[in-house]
């Protein structure tokens, strides 16, 4: 979305596209009619996300405004200096506007919306900031939704009410969600497809099925192994040694070679490629047969 | 393990009074632990789970005695911890630890490692000169850290370095009981799965009671025997925990363990829904607290509070329906 | 800690103002041409104190910056530029004094405030809030003016005016310290109320404590040559710089040199204690460090 | 609670800081001079029998408790003593002075809170660039200087070398002062419908108002510029670009309502640095207001006169900062009015 800050943070090389256009190449006007209206994004902590100075109904008018969902000032209708004419259409619009949030704010299932269309972030709770930051993303209809780890900040059984809201959302504007989390369990549950990553690459992307099923990268595979699962038994968990490197100075070659138990030579040396090893399932390794066969190998000793 | 009892809770209660007005008189209460119940034997893990604010963090304080209870008692090996007075009280801290959530914010960043492990040895005249440096040594060796470890300053390690040197303060004064806060929600996963090993380890080896206090059920499924689920202040359910995850009595424990998203896309979860977010503990509701989200809400439960009960042999639950 | 300096251009121009300060302070009497003598004179209150008298010599009256005088002389014919570096000694002496003298009584008050709370907590603060509610400036004029006119009763008048904040401070400091964990597993492993006062508080509080002496330094220091301005403090003939400009205020239009050089002097120390402050600041809050 | 409520509380609340402040008095002008009697009869040089009346006077005989209990009853029925440098009481003293202090001060407010938010807003939006770089400067420069010696380089600069505005006092000679209403100069002037007055107050306001306020700008401009940066970093900000916001948009109505309550408590703590800068300032500019009043009271020894003007300084500072407070709570809704 081209919003880290430069300096610090660049974009030094590569393309984005969003429906075939190239969004590093649009102008800074651009790229603002695409926020919040095409792609929007939310955020892993709804306090800090929302503006605490405007009220919840004010904020989520405000893209609607921005974004003309509710119609314009009329520039031809009124005269230039009809400073009085101009408020009252603004006036107007702003009526519309909140009417519409409040509408917005009900979609998302918050209860007495147009109670809290007037309140300011801080009296609300965490599960109904996040509620209203979504109805907030979602107010234009946008066709992609970044979602930063939507859930991490929240209880279980909000988080549960959250994705939830979530799907349906989904379901009913059929936006495309973009979900960034740490939780597999989050992923397995809402996710059709998952790119797996490890300091600053993609390690392995595919149908979440496949990924949970086969993981073919050393990294997904113990990633997958070290969380302890309410519907395993119980013993020891296996564990990825070392620690995740700091991104300053990353090891050379495949990313993740001080830490991996397949490692040769040639991982320290060159990152290996990001290869379809099936229909729609990408691994970057250079010893994904040996993986896969470990992992075939072990499935077989306990099947039968 | 043995059915010892190392420690137990008799109706502890911990309200933290909210002063407000122009002479600051006290309103009204947060209720964060309410009249609390439990028992742990020796040698167990006993886990206490609940959501953000349920008052799991404040019970383990409470137990340690680092906050004083507002009513009720805790029985550690037979004297009541908060009758007796400051210096045995002193005399009996060495039994009891604790590790910390934050491994950032558990460590004074103004010692070195070797003065953060050795505090404890040194006030309790346990250790001096040469011999305590030998001491934390093999404290940081059975917690996996090496000597180059002893003369670097906390923020020098990572998480988990970090939090072995909590563990490794904890250890320092044989203690018998260790309250476990949270010790690795701050961490990766990859680096908790390493915490989590080394604690079991510990505990076979130095014959440990912990009391796990976690949000986080698939964790705390690894690691306790026993399980207690909190929620407002008061404990709802108690069980071993391969009956707990085999069958739920209370409705919140039933929606709180259907509401963990699983990490396998081959289980499709049926999700018990709940309405509205957890009360706050300053107006908790009346009767059973957990009557406006329950499905199962009955009229009786709005007007009189449930007990805890034992419903079959070591499964407890506070829950009208039972 | 020094290299981290390095990142800042301004916080290095700081150290080294106040490396130079300190320099010309210490080296005062090698670096200047006329030196004051001392003589002994009656006070107000009938005893005796010992005063600096610089030699007059109305021949050399008002004479503008030259080889001779680079900095020229005053209407009694005295060397500004000997009397303005002799005048460093006199201000960092009277900041120093104030600033740790300060500092001492706020943490006490504001560390026992803090870390004890309750009735103590409560009488040391509301005392703080009574001289917090009048100006530095005016509580120090009326002190310094109930006490007499002296550079030492300035210095009281300063560290009266001055401790509140100290114990704020410090009391502020405790109260989020306090929460931390490590102060916790401290008592959990026994430890007494000083011991954790001492061992794991004071220090940590050190690094806002540091950055705030050092702002202070240069606040003390234009707050006391305000007062020797207005006429309190020194005692005329002395060679400190508020007062230098409050003589040559009545020449100003026909000797711009002898407000302007004392004025200077005052402006690059406070300058230096003011980006050092900023410097140390910056390196030692990380939330401000960008 | 409701606004006035909140007052409410907040005034009672003001009544032990106020007793206080005359409790500090009281021990400064009563108990810490060697002998008070003499300090007020005007030093060492007084007579002795004035000096023994005056102790009649003060009540000096009596325990310190019951001396403070008629300075209370005093201050009660606003006698504040006799200046003796003016033989009259110090209250008439202070209020024919208090207009002229008062409309400097608020005219230092008016010029440096207003550049002192813009330059901040400019230093804090082009970060690292030039114009950042000498801002800060200024700033830095500006809180480092003594405001009396900033003001003498004011008057040689621009009332003796480059000669466009007065070197001093409240009107130019020959214009006669407004019929007194508020005792502003600038309101009573245009109230009066005398244009050539207002003006010239304004020219005379100029100099000392923007000298007196030149450190209060610093400050402000400093403290803009850091929330700024903090709250252009703030998650909410993000939020605001990813709702596709221009930039303009962004900076001025989501980050400056934010940034601007940090700034708010600094205005309230400034004006305390105002007053007391006032004391120079008015002394320089020959300002007929109560700072030079008291600088002259302090020399001659009229301790009735300084105390006087410290306690209604306090009185005018902590009302100041109960004014922020409620200001505070108007830009910030998190702030619950009384929930302190």
């Amino acid at each position: 979305m081209q919003l880290i800050p430069d300096p610090p943070g660049k974009i030094i090389d590569g393309q984005i596209f969003f429906e075939g256009e190239n969004l590093l190449e649009k102008r800074a006007k651009d790229m603002q009619y695409i926020r919040g209206n095409e792609i929007s994004m939310i955020f892993q902590e709804p306090m800090t996300a929302l503006n605490p100075v405007y009220t919840i109904g004010d904020q989520i008018a405000e893209v609607l405004i921005l974004h003309k969902a509710v119609g314009e000032v009329d520039k031809k209708e009124i005269k230039k200096y009809d400073i009085i004419g101009k408020r009252k259409q603004k006036k107007n619009l702003k009526k519309k506007s909140i009417k519409k949030a409040v509408d917005s704010l009900r979609m998302v299932q918050i209860p007495d919306p147009e109670k809290v269309a007037e309140q300011y972030p801080h009296e609300l709770s965490g599960g109904m900031r996040q509620r209203a930051m979504i109805a907030m993303m979602l107010a234009c209809n946008p066709k992609l939704l970044i979602a930063d780890e939507p859930t991490t900040a929240l209880d279980v059984t909000v988080q549960a009410q959250i994705i939830d809201l979530m799907k349906d959302m989904q379901r009913r504007t059929n936006a495309a969600i973009w979900l960034i989390t740490h939780d597999l369990g989050v992923i397995a549950e809402t996710c059709d497809k998952v790119g797996v990553m490890y300091a600053g690459y993609i390690v392995e992307f595919g149908d979440v099925q496949s990924i949970f099923d086969w993981p073919n990268h050393p990294y997904t595979r113990g990633l997958l192994k070290t969380i302890p699962k309410i519907t395993k038994k119980r013993g020891k968990l296996d564990i990825i040694p070392g620690f995740v490197p700091n991104l300053i100075t990353p090891p050379s070659g495949c990313r993740f070679h001080p830490r991996c138990k397949y490692a040769t030579s040639e991982c320290k040396k060159t990152p290996p490629p990001l290869v379809e090893v099936e229909k729609n399932h990408f691994v970057a390794c250079h010893h994904y047969e040996d993986v896969k066969l470990s992992v075939i190998s072990k499935y077989q000793q306990v099947k039968p | 393990m043995n059915d010892e009892i190392i420690l137990k809770t008799d109706h502890l209660k911990e309200y933290f009074p909210i002063k407000s007005g122009i002479f600051s008189k006290v309103k009204d209460y947060v209720r964060a632990v309410d009249d609390v119940d439990i028992y742990i034997q020796k040698g167990e893990t006993l886990g206490i789970a609940g959501e953000s604010g349920c008052g799991k963090t404040t019970l383990g304080r409470t137990i340690l005695q680092l906050i004083k209870p507002t009513d009720g008692k805790v029985f550690f090996m037979g004297s009541d911890l908060s009758k007796i007075n400051k210096k045995k009280l002193r005399k009996l801290r060495p039994h009891l630890q604790i590790v910390f959530q934050d491994p950032a914010s558990s460590l004074n960043p103004r010692m070195i490692i070797k003065k953060i492990v050795g505090e404890p040895l040194v006030i309790n005249g346990v250790a001096k000169g040469a011999d305590l440096e030998k001491k934390v040594l093999e404290l940081l060796k059975t917690v996996g850290l090496t000597e180059q470890h002893m003369y670097r300053y906390p923020h020098e390690f990572s998480g988990g370095q970090r939090q072995r040197i909590g563990i490794a303060r904890a250890l320092a004064l044989n203690p018998d009981f260790i309250v476990l806060d949270e010790p690795t929600s701050a961490l990766d996963v990859s680096v908790q799965a390493q915490i989590l090993n080394l604690l079991k380890d510990l505990q076979k080896r130095f014959g440990l009671t912990y009391l796990f206090i976690t949000h986080d059920l698939s964790v705390i499924n690894h690691i306790s025997d026993r399980i207690a689920i909190m929620y407002a202040g008061k404990i709802v359910e108690v069980a071993p925990t391969k009956d707990l995850f085999k069958k739920q009595l209370h409705p919140y424990t039933q929606a709180l363990l259907s509401a963990i998203p699983i990490a396998d896309p081959n289980i499709k979860s049926k999700r018990t829904h709940l309405r509205g977010e957890v009360p706050s503990l300053i107006h908790p509701p009346s009767g059973c607290n957990f009557h406006p989200r329950c499905p199962k809400e009955m009229p009786k439960c709005s007007k009189i509070e449930p007990e805890l009960k034992e419903s079959s042999k070591g499964h407890f639950v506070a829950c009208h329906l039972y | 800690m020094l290299h981290l300096f390095r990142h800042s251009l301004l916080s290095m121009i700081g150290l080294a103002l106040i490396l130079l300060v300190v320099f010309i302070a210490i080296f005062a009497p090698l670096l200047i041409q006329e030196h004051p003598s001392y003589v002994e004179v009656s006070t107000d209150q009938g005893t005796t104190r010992v005063e600096e008298r610089w030699d007059i010599n109305f021949e050399n009256k008002l004479l503008p910056p030259g080889p001779e005088h680079y900095f020229g002389t005053d209407d009694f014919g005295r060397d500004i530029y000997s009397m303005v570096v002799w005048g460093t000694q006199i201000s960092l002496k009277l900041c120093l004094m104030v600033v740790l003298t300060a500092t001492i009584i706020g943490v006490i008050l504001g560390g026992v405030a803090g870390y004890f709370g309750g009735k103590i907590d409560e009488i040391i603060m509301r005392v703080t809030d009574v001289f917090l509610a009048i100006p530095y400036l005016i509580l120090a004029m009326a002190v310094a003016a109930a006490l007499g006119r002296s550079i030492e009763n300035i210095m009281m008048a300063l560290i009266v005016v001055w401790w509140p904040q100290y114990a704020r401070l410090l009391r502020g400091q405790v109260l989020s310290i306090r929460e931390n964990q490590y102060v916790e597993a401290a008592r959990s492993v026994g430890a007494s109320g000083w011991r954790i006062l001492f061992r794991h508080i004071l220090p940590n509080s050190f690094s806002p404590l540091l950055v705030q002496i050092t702002l202070d330094l240069g606040a003390v220091l234009l707050v006391a040559a305000g007062l020797s301005f207005i006429g309190l403090g020194a005692s005329p003939g002395t060679a400190e710089w508020g007062l230098m400009i409050s003589m040559g205020r009545t020449h100003m239009f026909h000797a711009w040199w002898y407000v302007t050089f004392p004025g200077l002097a005052i402006l690059i120390t406070v300058l230096g204690f003011n980006l050092l402050g900023d410097g140390i600041r910056d390196i030692t809050d990380p939330k401000l460090r960008r | 609670m409701k606004t006035w409520e909140y007052i409410t509380r907040r005034l009672i609340l003001l009544i032990p800081v106020l007793i206080g402040v005359t409790i500090l008095t009281f021990v400064v002008s009563h108990v810490i001079p060697a002998d008070p009697a003499m300090h007020f009869a005007g030093g060492p040089k007084a007579q002795p029998e004035t000096i023994e009346r005056i102790r009649e006077e003060l009540h000096l005989n009596e325990p310190v408790l019951v001396q403070y209990f008629y300075y209370l009853n005093d201050l009660v029925h606003f006698d504040l003593g006799k200046s003796y440098l003016e033989s009259r009481p110090v209250t008439d003293s202070l209020a024919q002075y208090f207009p002229a202090t008062l409309e400097l001060t608020i005219f230092a407010m008016l010029i440096s809170i207003p550049l002192g938010i813009v330059g901040g807003i400019i230093s804090a939006i082009r970060r690292n660039k030039l114009s950042d770089h000498i801002t800060r400067f200024i700033a830095i420069v500006g809180y480092s200087l003594p405001i009396f010696w900033l003001a003498l380089m004011f008057q040689y600069a621009f009332a003796y070398q480059i000669p466009i505005l007065p070197l001093e006092g409240r009107l130019s000679i020959g214009v006669s002062a407004p019929p007194p209403v508020t005792g502003l100069f600038v309101v009573d002037s245009l109230l009066a419908g005398d244009l050539e007055a207002c003006g010239s107050a304004l020219y005379h306001l100029l100099m000392p108002a923007f000298t007196l306020g030149f450190a209060t700008l610093a400050l402000i401009l400093r403290m803009t510029r850091s929330s700024m940066l903090e709250v252009m970093g703030a998650d909410y900000i993000r939020t605001a670009r990813a709702k596709g916001l221009s930039e303009r948009t962004v900076i001025f109505k989501h980050a400056l309502r934010n940034a601007l309550i940090p700034t708010v408590t600094v205005s309230g703590l400034s004006f305390g640095a105002l007053l007391g800068g006032a004391v120079l300032t008015e002394t320089i500019f020959n300002w007929p207001g109560m700072g030079r009043f008291a600088a002259s009271a302090v020399i001659g020894l009229d301790f009735n006169s300084v105390m006087g003007f410290t306690l209604v300084v306090a009185i005018t500072y902590v009302l100041a900062n109960l004014i922020v407070d409620l200001l505070y709570a108007v830009i910030d809704p998190r702030v619950k009015l009384g929930g302190v």
